[in-house]
């Protein structure tokens, strides 16, 4: 395994660490884990706090700031943070009008913000659960979709409407509706290796690759022979596609590389995405190319795609400070 | 019969803790076939906290003992793992009581009642391929060998036996819940982390009370 | 080779055609590669333009915006752009009153800029050479330093002064002072994969890694044992600190990623650097941690520290709106 | 002593393109021990380029088909040695002039002014590890041959040979131009990847030319 580290047991509480120092503006309780801004939160603005396992930096501790989330949890990697880091967080955060969690859904992660909301005794605590992730089938016998990729555009949008003053309802509903309006899909070209595992969860030939992976390095759905960007990209855009119509109406699309996988090529499978969408009638009103929601060292892509209209777009324009987002101050 | 008392319990929990050390790296290996690589992480954390916490002041009484286990694991361990058998304790711990000692219906109800705290918390199914698979059948066996008249001992082998049996049975099975879930049919062909844990957690009972 | 890419000729044109369709607000020259803001330089303001061999990404054309550069030029994947795309550069983005040529010191780029000036005729041509890579050492029998992180900061800070109105003297001369007053040092754990050479630059052992190295998949100047996170901070910044006082006043640092190194060890590589240089009395005034000027999917990082002083920290802050780089605005 | 033709000159710059186009991969290779692995990416597309365009359309004296020739390798390679070799075939058309054919003379005139353009641009010396180094000893090699009454061919393969072991002679150098000097003395034990294409060049010439 290399990496640049001091110890797989230090490696989150090191990081926070490097996250303090570079950005004077948030706050870091390194006891918790928890990055808040600098300042409260505004006394009636519903409070955004989401949290999951590390590892898949910016997400989310660097889309904490103006505009976004006003504290994010950190669980050891690919593990959620526990009940009573959530309930810090919770309280912490919560400016009198209540507190929206963001949660992906994984079991571990649902399971310790439910316990987290029941212990957060005078706090009005909404739950969204993004499950946006078509490579799985969705089922009420199983665990359903995983949250991936929407939940970046679902905290920068919902992020923006707390800003703007909506109460916990109308935010929660908000949050619902971005969530419902989403839809992800990945792949991966290697495994990522868990710091604390030491080697890479899985061993793939060089001409193979995964597609319907998550974020959290596990196998995915099938292996496929590796194929060129092109195919790549029909791979990942055509289930996304078959389940939602993303036609008649404004699209935000992210192309979103899951952490090992460098730019030049997350451009290139833009390129490859946008000519697909443009051939099915799908309007990309605003795109964001990069690293947002990663898995580790994994190389591989995600694409996402949610449905917009115009309250979704103007919370979307809608001034960002975070380390993560930025844009309009 | 004999009962089972504090200290017992207490080494059932450090047995179960050398248990997961021991293996931490092959249940993450399990967990990097059908999961995220972090079980054996997230186990041998959770135990090694629970025995600080213990080794720091041990209750007197079972409530008191395991409401202490339950929540460290609830606080130290995070993901799945740790709200199900963090629940799994706290609600041993209530039912078992504020006593010194259980007899084999105590140690049985408390079983049970941990059990129906992983079923409120994670809504398994027999076959979904979790832990439930492995600890239902052991709480199963334990309860007919005490009908059979078997002391607690015997009880306690029975019900690791069929934890043992219960976690290989999960090897073919296509997982519902959890993150092997996502898989689909490639979570078959694999054992389930959280049911070869729940062995341990078997296997250490038994040998505590052997 | 595992990469997202149809093909490794048409690498770098297709990332161009994810490029254009990611950023409406930029105009892409697809038969220069060149990458221009979308509205044609300001009458009477200096035109900023850089370039240089590809896989840097974000540098350059990531960097092209309001408040940074006019024009950023690729050529191949590591080979420096040829005169004749500088030139048509040039041309494109003077607006009459001259433009500065960031170029890095590597015999490539030097050659091909210094024709392309020379082809330039009618445009008042200034440029800057940056070499600010304390790994190699500086001597006149050499090629000297290579221009490395200084770079970025550089492209921002003179992209501020010329959105200003500062002419083309001004700008070069603080181009110029910027370059003096930074110094960088990189390392690697892996080598990249150049696309058209379809394996890893070098092999390198699991317990091995390079110090000293550039941004173009080379070996560094020594293989070392592989170092928890503290060590490998202390051999980066060691050097720099070695080379050049930045006691005494506000410094501006980087944590910058090579392109395969996901964002949690960078942040734990920046606080154990910020530990380093806060020992050293060592000012932080400014961060960036992130993938800024990048080596494909090469795993590493490398440090830059440069020193500040109020007009440097002014034009630091001064609005920037890149895909790269954006605040203020 | 025997003229060499235009239709011998492209026959050169053919086999030239032939010989970094095969060995791509190894020029490639050379280039990832000291350098960033495309000088043979870079010197297949060049030529490639070239015999492109002089494929469309042949110029009929050597001033126009090296102008044609350097151009294009500027314009189409890039790094360091598209300006380098691009400038060699400028400099080598100029000297050679408005004429379709180069005797022995001629074509000495030719090389050196070449060899001044990689200078000029290039400012390399003796032993920097650097095409220069196969490439002086080749042109001394021809010139020495020619003063001793040896006709073309004879000196074109001299030269061949002489770049060859130019070649072979920088494997030992420490490199203080272009990429290699970054490594310090770990460019040691390594061929410069320049020199070796320029070997080809000199091999390219004999051939053309016997
Ligand atoms: N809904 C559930 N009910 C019971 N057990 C579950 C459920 N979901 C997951 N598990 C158990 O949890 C184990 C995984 O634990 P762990 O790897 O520590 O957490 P995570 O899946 O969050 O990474 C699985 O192997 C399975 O036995
Ligand atoms: N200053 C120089 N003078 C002469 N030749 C040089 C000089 N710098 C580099 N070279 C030659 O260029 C070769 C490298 O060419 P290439 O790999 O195509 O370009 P780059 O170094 O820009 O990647 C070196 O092997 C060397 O022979
Ligand atoms: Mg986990
Ligand atoms: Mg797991
Ligand atoms: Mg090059
Ligand atoms: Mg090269």
């Amino acid at each position: 395994m290399k990496k640049l580290i001091n110890d797989p047991a230090t490696v989150l509480a090191d990081s926070l660490v490097g996250v303090a120092a570079a950005h004077p503006e948030l706050r870091v309780d390194h006891e918790n884990r928890i990055v808040y801004r600098g300042t409260p939160t505004r006394a009636g603005k519903v409070a955004i706090v989401s949290g999951g396992g590390s590892g898949h930096e910016p997400l989310h501790g660097g889309f904490v700031g103006l505009g976004m989330l006003d504290a994010a949890i950190s669980g050891e990697v690919f593990t959620s943070p526990t009940p009573d880091q959530v309930e810090a967080a919770t309280k912490g955060a919560d400016g009198g009008a209540g507190v929206l969690h963001i949660v992906k859904n994984y079991t571990g992660d649902v399971m310790n913000f439910e316990m987290a909301a029941e212990l957060s005794e005078g706090v009005n605590v909404e739950t969204v659960v993004t499950n946006d992730d078509v490579a799985v089938e969705d089922s009420t016998w199983t665990a359903g979709r995983r949250g991936v990729g929407v939940t970046v555009l679902l905290e920068k949008i919902v992020g923006a409407a707390a800003e703007e003053g909506l109460d916990l309802q109308a935010v929660a509903a908000l949050a619902r509706r971005v969530n419902d309006s989403g839809r992800s899909m990945g792949m991966a070209l290697t495994s990522c290796t868990v710091p604390a595992a030491g080697k890479p969860t899985f061993e793939i030939p060089d001409d193979m690759m995964e597609m319907g992976v998550g974020i959290h390095g596990e196998p995915g759905r099938h292996r496929v022979p590796m194929a060129a960007a092109s195919s790549v990209a029909e791979q990942l855009v055509a289930p996304i596609l078959a389940d939602l119509d993303f036609t008649g109406g404004p699209n935000i699309v992210m192309l979103n590389g899951m952490g090992g996988t460098p730019l030049i090529e997350l451009y290139l499978m833009f390129g490859e995405v946008k000519k697909l969408l443009d051939a099915a009638g799908v309007e990309v009103a605003r795109t964001l190319v990069g690293n947002y929601i990663t898995s580790l060292d994994m190389a591989g892509c995600s694409v996402t795609i949610l449905k917009a209209d115009d309250e979704i777009l103007k919370f979307w324009d809608a001034p960002v400070n975070t380390p993560g987002l930025r844009w309009g101050i | 019969m004999v009962d089972v008392s504090i200290p017992q319990l207490v080494d059932w929990l450090s047995r179960f803790r050398d248990l997961v050390t021991e293996n931490r790296a092959y249940l993450t290996e399990l967990d990097s076939a059908i999961g995220d690589a972090d079980h054996g992480s997230n186990m041998a954390r959770g135990m090694g906290a629970v025995m600080d916490k213990l080794g720091a002041a041990t209750p007197a009484t079972a409530d008191e003992l395991f409401k202490t286990v339950g929540m460290t694991l609830v606080s130290s361990v995070g993901g799945a793992s740790g709200p199900l058998y963090g629940t799994f304790f706290l609600r041993f711990g209530t039912t078992a009581g504020a006593v010194s000692q259980l007899d084999a219906a105590a140690l049985s109800a408390a079983l049970h009642a941990g059990l129906g705290g992983v079923l409120a918390r994670g809504k398994a199914e027999a076959g979904d391929k979790t832990m439930f698979d492995a600890m239902n059948p052991a709480i199963e066996a334990l309860d007919a060998a005490i009908a059979g008249g078997a002391d607690v001992a015997a009880a306690t082998s029975a019900a690791a036996q069929a934890a043992a049996a219960g976690r290989d049975a999960t090897e073919p099975l296509v997982a519902r819940k959890g993150r092997a879930s996502y898989l689909g049919d490639r979570s078959a062909g694999h054992l389930d982390p959280g049911a070869t844990s729940t062995a341990y957690l078997f296997t250490a009972l038994a040998a505590a009370t052997a």
